[in-house]
């Protein structure tokens, strides 16, 4: 079976990785940084199981269980914040979750 | 025992101060006095104590050492020569005169006030005797924290700029220093394969020149922010003028001394190659100090200004005659710091019993005190006199001898500062004629020294005539002992008797 | 697993069974006394079964945890911070909030992610713990939720938290695809065998140190830390202040330690200037701000700085230097937000200058502790912080790390500045007669006062007699 | 009896230390026994030392207590009583004596009494000090204590602002000499490791050469100090302004005693001023230079006691002359009687303005012979004296004395000569003006009560003492009495006449004689036959009679170039310029937290922002490394 050289991966990766960090720069509404930092976490997850499959390991496919899991967990809290900053701010974006400063 | 029971009782003395003010607010001044006294005694008791063999090198009296952190090779070691002796002396006089001196100045927080005065004769008394270097940086931050309380509370208007200041210029100075004494102690670590803060065993400590060069500095950092010497000075203008008048007697009396005593006791004997290179630097800044210090003094109105600034100048002398490397000079310095001591804290007292009259520091709204107030008057006249080193007052035997030392040393640097003298005349002559004499042109009521008042002045009156007279009795305390050891030992125990091979010839004045 | 590898993880089941049962015990009634009273005893039973049964012996539990006298020494602080942080959130929560039960359940939890990250060796492990203290912390952070300030921390900790955890993920993914191992032992044998670093490597641990920089608040990873600060309750900023950095801390010593990160010049840069510009930001930061909570939270972003130099520094010394300082900073912190905590009101904790104005008149207990609380930070005598700095610049003038103890000792100059200010505006006379807080049940303060009267003493006992902490530290690494 | 001695310094201070304490408690005749009470008994002990000095003539050192030792340095507070310290002895505690109970009266009406002779004490006990002290740093002493007395003094009456700023200038101007003075002390004691005088005047001789270049140093640092003690040229500037004093401390300290401690000094250190010539010609040159400068000014002086006190800065000019030229004994000599004469004169004219209350200036004065006749007549005395009337005063013994040798000595030189006897015909004019102005012509003002007889009597003594102690010392021609240079003899050595020089001596009289004689005339010439022709000729002359009325203009001179300078500066400076380097540092640091304070700007995008700079910056370092 041919498998796909390690550094095709890890460049997809990484541009995922780009892909979700820039787009946590340039949006505003809280729910999208929230996808976004999940689109970065699941490109560090794609960069795991590459790795695990350049070293034949299964370690990788693991970590991608616990990164999901945790991204899960992650988004749940982050979601109830969200309603609670809604509940205040009556807004979702997230430049005006600017009180405290200086 | 007696040296840490010293500081241990200073430092309850201190906290009973502050807990008795809830039974009676007049306990913790009585208290104050009550431990200052007892130890001016227990001091005195030790002025003909017979040498210990414990210690070699110097004539130490009493000696007194337990592991602190063992880990470190910390140890709380103390120990009392002369040269601590005669400091702890001034501290405890200069202690009782101030706690007389705040009798009626202090109304408010009376217990925390008289805790954090014992707190700093604590930490003071601390470093005048630490022999080991940790436990001497331990109490020369120590001592801050309860100036610091003492500027900040119960200065005058402009207090916690002066307090920020003094904290912060001493503060930055004494890390430098303990950069200095760490680096010092892995150099002598690894040479002598002990890691040890011992001064005893530190001293002798081969240094490559270069790295002498660099701790030296580092520990001068503190030592010539605390003396001060021109351009580390301007924390010192603010804060004695802020401080109160007891603050201030503590500061200019004691504080300063312990930057000239760290100059004697620790940066010459660890770093005499090194101080023998930087010398001329440093007796050019002394000079720089006199003279500077003389100009500024000369301009200010606020009279605790004006003295403040009297001090800078006096103590360029410290710096010209410690590095002037002679027997002379070092003791002319040591006469120095005792003398500067009691002037400029009298000068100080005057000024805050006159404050306490007539609510204002400016001279320029004094003049023509003398027909009201002759008695304060003979006393700032006196002081005046000691101040610009009239002979017959310790001043004088401390500036002559100093300048003597120093003569040898360097002679440009030696005439300017005995130009200083000729500043000194101007703006001390200021002082007397600016408050007491001229014509009575603002009328206050100003009742003449009280007997409390007398009774801190008189005592100073008497000490620094005594002191112009018979120095003798007071200089012999930093006497080498007759028979002591190698040259080696000499050279390297307290710095009173410096080798003289390095610098010996260049005699010829031109 | 043998007797052995259960018995070394008995203080994380300890800690997850604690967890649970409070949960069940919600369920059954809400009562916060008896919650409180069932974290502090679980709290405390552990901290007494890893002092009594683990202290002196080293067992590896392969492939994720290493229990050494190092971790064992880091469980027993994190234990015991725990413990203290649990003691001053009765009081604070009994006033502010009416479900405040969970907030423990957050707690224990929080610190089992702690406990994880010291004893982990492994980057599972590692990620595990990591993420069970970020997950926990996200909802502390936001636990008054009628705070709009408190939800504003909450979202910002929780977006960027993640954001640098996708940061380390990948810096571990590319360190993983390098070396072919994820326990921090089989990367320092891969090291071994190449010439130093290769690029992926570089490139991975960079990443990572984003993540862990993230956590420990430094320099350029820190704005987060002023707002959260501010917006969390005071306890939970407590919490954050050292639990969570104290176990990135131990983390990162192990992790480096491991690998010998300081022989790499490359990785030793890097640190060094996160440490010169902590320093450096935090303390300018600090300089005139009014606001205490942000004060000790740029204090805390400097004080990293601090402990990086004696990190940096690497060998014995900088190791027992790091711990040491630690500790001391932990007293110290527990004590600067333990007084916070007692001042501050229902409606808003004590964080402007002016609520401080005159304490010492009013208040001085609270006023002096805080005062020598302050004072130790600033790091002056008689203070464990004075011994902990002490150290640190010990380890880095051991190792002749020139530049940073010199840029350590200005900052703690301009440091000194803003701490005094404090002080000082705390020994003015007081503008008003500020009205009297309503007051607790007697218990309460009780509780409080005897935390703080703990760490006073503690803080005054290490800065005086450091030798025993010290002994101990010695011993245990 | 010797061992008395060190009573003589002791009963003034004893006196100055009761008034000091209590003097404020005391009546004026209580005070008055004290203040003068002591100083008569130290008279009176040196009187009876004075005998068995006669009997015994080997110096006597008394050592009280070792000041102060550091290895062999050992300064004490030990006295050396020789025949130079015993003249000085006498001079200070006879006319000290006289001018006390002439203070009596004459500050009876003060409020200070008390403080006056506390302070007269005080400066009596420095001066004995100062003469009798072993050591160069214990006469340091008393040199500087009776400095402070003369600043006491001088502001006594406190109150106005100028005799303040009289005081405090004579202190600054005397310490300038002072400093000068200790360098040479260094110098010493670097040299010899000592400052015993008697030590170093033996080991002077050993060590250097004749021109030795430290010794020439010594010799002018010296000499510094002198000047700046005796009022010479350069530091003279001081001296007319003491006059703000009263007259008693004028009589005793600025014209008897103090001004002259610098010929003491220079007397006193003779060994090393004969090892440096060049020294030693400067001494002479300064005096000569100083004498004219002096005299000049005094011709146009108006205030009473200024022509005084410039005549005073001319006389010592006369005795630094003798002293350059080597005539040590004459240069004692002349100080003895310009005692007696000057102090006889300040008591006069102190007398005369009590009771023309307070009028200093002697053009308002006139025709005062007929009321105050005692005044007049021993003031006449003393003006004789003081321009050197021939054979009948001892001024004209001491002063002819100094002439003669000026150009007759070895080292004498025709250059001083010519300078000396120009200024005494000068000296004889401006004192005879004085005489002419004040006691003749007709009266300007009013004379309020007589003068009481503890006034006068000290004015009769002093003036029997100045014409009668000039027959001590007389010239071969007329009589060649040796009897104070013999006295002197073991500690000053005579001076050696040109061998070729013997026999003009009578001639050289003469001269003075007729010099001082022309002057009497021109004076009265001028200012009795025509009172008019002075005005006019100041008319003629106004820029050089400026000159000389403001003393050269010495006083401008420093003033632009030390004083307003320094002032200006510290002015300037008042604020510590180097504390701005400080509050600089303080703005600095406040820019930067402003700076950083704004990225805090609670965006939650920038704060990510801050996290992807911060990890791109790091691995650009990891790559580039």
């Amino acid at each position: 079976m041919e498998t796909v050289p390690v550094e095709s991966g890890l460049l997809l990766a990484g541009v995922l990785f780009m892909l979700g960090l820039i787009s946590v720069l340039i949006r505003r509404n809280i729910i999208f940084m929230l996808i976004s930092v999940e689109i970065m976490l699941n490109a560090a997850g794609l960069a795991f199981i590459v790795a695990g499959s350049r070293w034949a390991q299964a370690d990788g496919q693991v970590m991608f269980i616990f990164i999901l899991t945790m991204a899960a967990a992650e988004v749940s809290v982050g979601l109830a914040l969200i309603l609670q900053i809604y509940h205040q701010l009556k807004t979702l974006d997230g430049d005006m979750a600017s009180k405290m400063k200086g | 025992m007696i040296l840490p029971a010293l500081i241990i009782f200073l430092l309850a003395g201190g906290i009973l101060a502050w807990s008795a003010e809830k039974i009676n607010a007049s306990y913790p001044k009585w208290i104050a006095l009550a431990v200052l006294a007892i130890y001016l005694v227990v001091m005195g008791s030790l002025w003909s104590a017979e040498n210990t063999t414990a210690l070699t090198g110097g004539s130490w009296k009493v000696h007194f050492m337990k592991p602190w952190i063992p880990q470190f090779g910390v140890s709380f070691h103390l120990a009392l020569d002369g040269l601590s002796l005669l400091m702890l002396l001034l501290t405890f006089f200069l202690g009782m005169a101030a706690v007389l001196i705040s009798w009626k100045e202090i109304q408010n927080r009376v217990g925390f006030f008289y805790f954090n005065m014992l707190w700093v004769l604590a930490g003071i008394s601390g470093v005048f005797l630490a022999m080991d270097l940790f436990l001497f940086y331990f109490f020369w931050e120590m001592m801050l924290i309860p100036m610091y309380f003492l500027i900040g509370i119960w200065g005058h208007e402009n207090r916690r700029y002066a307090a920020y200041k003094f904290f912060i210029f001493t503060q930055a100075s004494g890390l430098l220093m303990l950069l200095a004494v760490l680096g010092m102690y892995f150099v002598h670590g690894a040479t002598a394969g002990e890691y040890t803060f011992d001064y005893f065993a530190w001293l002798g400590t081969p240094l490559s020149t270069q790295t002498g060069r660099w701790l030296m500095l580092g520990f001068l950092a503190a030592f010539i922010v605390k003396l001060p010497v021109v351009p580390f000075h301007s924390w010192l203008p603010d804060a004695h003028a802020e401080a109160p008048t007891a603050g201030s007697v503590i500061l200019a009396g004691l504080l300063l001394k312990t930057g000239a005593y760290g100059l004697i006791r620790f940066v010459v004997p660890l770093f005499p190659e090194a101080s023998h290179y930087f010398a001329p630097v440093l007796m050019g800044l002394g000079v720089l100090g006199i003279l500077y210090g003389a100009i500024l003094a000369f301009a200010q109105t606020d009279i605790k200004r004006l003295v403040a600034y009297t001090s800078v100048s006096h103590m360029g002398f410290v710096m010209l005659g410690v590095f002037a490397f002679n027997e002379v000079a070092m003791k002319g310095v040591v006469m120095q710091m005792i003398t500067h001591g009691i002037s400029t804290g009298a000068l100080f007292i005057l000024a805050g019993v006159l404050y306490e009259r007539i609510h204002t520091r400016d001279i320029n709204h004094m003049g023509g005190f003398w027909p009201q107030v002759p008695f304060m008057g003979t006393m700032g006249l006196v002081f005046a006199m000691a101040s610009l080193g009239l002979p017959g007052l310790g001043n004088f035997v401390a500036e002559i001898l100093t300048l003597l030392g120093a003569w040898q040393a360097n002679h440009t640097l030696t005439i300017l500062a005995t130009v200083g003298l000729v500043a000194a005349t101007a703006y001390s002559l200021r002082i007397v004629q600016k408050i007491f004499l001229g014509k009575p042109e603002h009328h206050y009521t100003l009742p003449d020294l009280s007997g409390r008042e007398k009774l801190i002045l008189v005592p100073l009156v008497v000490a620094i005539v005594w002191l112009g007279l018979f120095p003798q009795a007071v200089m012999q305390q930093v006497d080498q002992p007759a028979k002591a050891g190698t040259a080696q030992t000499q050279v390297t125990t307290s710095g009173l008797l410096v080798n003289q091979h390095v610098k010996g010839g260049e005699h010829d004045p031109k | 697993m043998t007797r052995n590898d259960f018995l070394s993880v008995v203080p994380l089941f300890i800690l997850t069974s604690a967890a649970i049962l409070i949960m069940f015990s919600i369920a059954v009634k809400r009562n916060h006394k008896v919650i409180y009273i069932i974290t502090l005893l679980s709290l405390l039973a552990d901290f007494v079964y890893v002092v009594a049964n683990m202290a002196g012996t080293r067992h590896e539990l392969e492939p994720l945890f290493v229990i050494d006298g190092f971790g064992v020494f880091y469980i027993g602080l994190i234990l015991l911070t725990s413990l203290l942080v649990t003691m001053m959130s009765y009081a604070y929560f009994e006033q502010r909030e009416e479900r405040k039960e969970e907030y423990y359940i957050l707690l224990i939890l929080a610190t089992l992610g702690s406990v994880v990250l010291v004893i982990s060796k492994h980057f599972v492990s590692l990620f595990l713990g990591l993420e069970i203290l970020s997950v926990a912390l996200y909802a502390m952070i936001a636990y008054l939720r009628k705070r709009e300030r408190s939800d504003e921390a909450g979202i910002k900790y929780l977006i960027l938290a993640a954001f640098s955890s996708a940061f380390l993920l990948f810096g571990m993914a590319l360190v993983y695809v390098t070396t072919g191992t994820m326990s921090f032992e089989g990367m320092a044998q891969y090291l071994a065998t190449v010439q130093g670093l290769p690029f992926m490597m570089v490139a991975g641990l960079g990443m990572m140190v984003v993540g862990m920089g993230f956590k420990l608040s430094v320099v350029p990873f820190h704005m987060w830390a002023a707002d959260v600060y501010e917006g969390a309750p005071a306890p939970v900023t407590a919490f954050i202040a050292t639990v969570s950095k104290g176990g990135m801390v131990g983390l990162l010593v192990r992790f480096f330690d491991t690998l010998h990160a300081q022989q790499y010049p490359v990785l030793v840069l890097i640190f060094t200037c996160i440490a010169i510009t902590s320093m450096l930001a935090g303390n300018f930061l600090a300089l005139r701000q009014n606001n205490v909570k942000r004060v000790l939270a740029y204090s805390s972003i400097s004080h990293m700085g601090y402990l990086l130099v004696a990190f940096i520094a690497g060998d014995a010394m900088g190791t027992e230097a790091v711990t040491f300082y630690l500790v001391a900073y932990f007293v110290t912190t527990l004590g600067a937000f333990g007084i916070l905590a007692t001042l501050s009101d229902t409606e808003r904790d004590a964080e402007v200058m002016d609520d401080y104005r005159g304490l010492l008149w009013r208040r001085p207990w609270t006023a002096a502790i805080f005062t020598a609380m302050l004072l130790s930070l600033a790091g002056i005598p008689l203070t464990a912080g004075f011994v902990g700095k002490f150290y640190v610049i010990a380890a880095g003038v051991h190792t002749q790390q020139w530049l940073l103890v010199v840029m350590l000792a200005v900052n703690s100059v301009v440091g000194l500045y803003y701490y005094i200010r404090i002080i000082a505006v705390m020994f003015e006379q007081p503008q008003r007669d500020s009205d009297q807080p309503h007051m607790l049940h007697p218990v309460a303060y009780i509780i409080s006062g005897f935390t703080m009267a703990i760490l006073t003493v503690s803080l005054i006992w290490l800065g005086v007699f450091p030798a025993g902490l010290m002994g101990i530290i010695k011993g245990l690494l | 009896m010797k061992e008395l001695l060190w009573l003589i310094p002791a009963w003034p201070l004893a006196g100055a230390l009761i008034l000091i304490l209590g003097g404020h408690r005391m009546s004026r005749t209580l005070a008055t026994l004290v203040g003068a009470g002591s100083v008569g008994l130290s008279a009176l002990i040196t009187l009876l030392i004075g005998f068995a000095f006669l009997s015994a003539p080997e110096p006597f050192d008394q050592h009280l207590w070792t000041w102060m030792a550091i290895g062999n340095f050992q300064p004490s507070f030990a006295f050396h009583l020789d025949a130079l310290s015993m003249i000085f002895l006498f001079v200070i505690t006879f006319v000290g004596f006289l001018i006390h109970i002439y203070s009596s009266e004459f500050m009876a009406g003060d409020e200070g009494f008390a403080r006056f002779f506390a302070y007269l004490n005080l400066f009596v006990c420095s001066m004995l000090i100062l003469v009798l002290a072993d050591n160069l740093l214990l006469l340091y002493l008393g040199w500087e204590g009776v400095g402070l007395c003369s600043y006491l003094l001088i502001g006594f009456w406190y109150q106005e602002e100028k005799n303040g700023y009289a005081a405090r200038k004579a202190f600054i101007v005397t310490r300038v000499g002072d400093t000068a003075m200790a360098i040479g002390l260094f110098i010493l004691f670097q040299t010899f490791g000592t400052l015993h005088i008697q030590s170093l005047l033996q080991q002077a001789p050993q060590a250097w050469s004749v021109g030795d270049q430290t010794a020439l140093l010594v010799g002018f640092l010296l000499l510094g100090g002198a000047v700046g003690k005796s009022a010479q040229l350069p530091l003279q500037t001081w001296l007319p302004d003491a006059m703000a004093g009263p007259s008693p401390v004028s009589a005793l300290i600025h014209a008897a005693t103090m001004v002259t401690a610098g010929v003491y000094l220079i007397a006193r250190t003779h060994v090393i001023f004969e090892l440096a010539p060049q020294a030693q010609l400067a001494v002479g040159i300064v005096g000569a230079v100083t004498l004219l400068l002096a005299g000049f000014s005094a011709l146009t002086q108006n205030d009473l006691k200024r022509v005084l006190a410039y005549s005073t800065i001319s006389q010592i000019g006369y005795m630094f002359l003798a002293l350059g030229v080597g005539a040590w004994s004459a240069a004692i000599f002349h100080f003895m009687i310009h005692a007696f004469f000057k102090a006889l004169l300040f008591l006069g004219a102190g007398a005369i303005i009590l009771v023309l209350h307070h009028e200093h200036d002697m053009f308002k004065m006139g025709g005062l012979r007929h009321k105050l006749p005692v005044i007049y007549g021993t003031f006449l005395i003393g003006a004789a004296s003081l321009a050197a009337i021939p054979l009948v005063t001892g001024g004209f013994y001491s002063k002819d004395q100094i002439l003669w040798l000026a150009w007759a000595g070895e080292r004498g030189n025709v250059l001083l000569y010519l300078a000396a006897l120009f200024g005494a015909f000068i000296t004889s004019v401006y004192t005879f003006r004085m005489v002419f102005v004040t006691f003749f012509g007709a009266e300007h003002s009013h004379v309020s009560h007589p003068v009481g007889k503890a006034m006068l009597t000290p004015l009769v003594v002093l003036a029997v003492l100045s014409t009668l102690a000039g027959f001590l010392e007389l010239p071969h021609t007329l009589g060649h009495v040796t009897i104070f240079s013999d006295f002197l003899s073991p500690v000053l050595p005579a001076v050696n006449v040109r061998p070729d020089a013997e026999s003009m001596e009578l001639l050289f009289q003469v001269i003075a004689a007729v010099v001082a004689l022309s002057g009497v005339g021109l004076a009265y010439y001028l200012y009795v036959l025509k009172p008019d022709l002075p005005s006019k000729i100041k008319e003629e002359i106004p820029g050089l009679h400026h000159l000389w009325f403001v003393g050269w203009g010495f006083d401008a001179l420093y003033d632009t170039l030390l004083v307003r300078p320094f002032v200006y500066i510290a002015k300037v400076n008042k604020h510590d310029v180097l504390d701005k380097f400080y509050t600089g540092l303080v703005t600095v640091a406040e820019f930067f937290h402003r700076a950083l304070a704004y990225t805090q700007s609670g965006m939650m995008r920038w704060y990510v922002m801050g996290i992807v700079i911060g990890a791109i910056l790091m691995l650009t370092i990891g790559l580039i490394l």
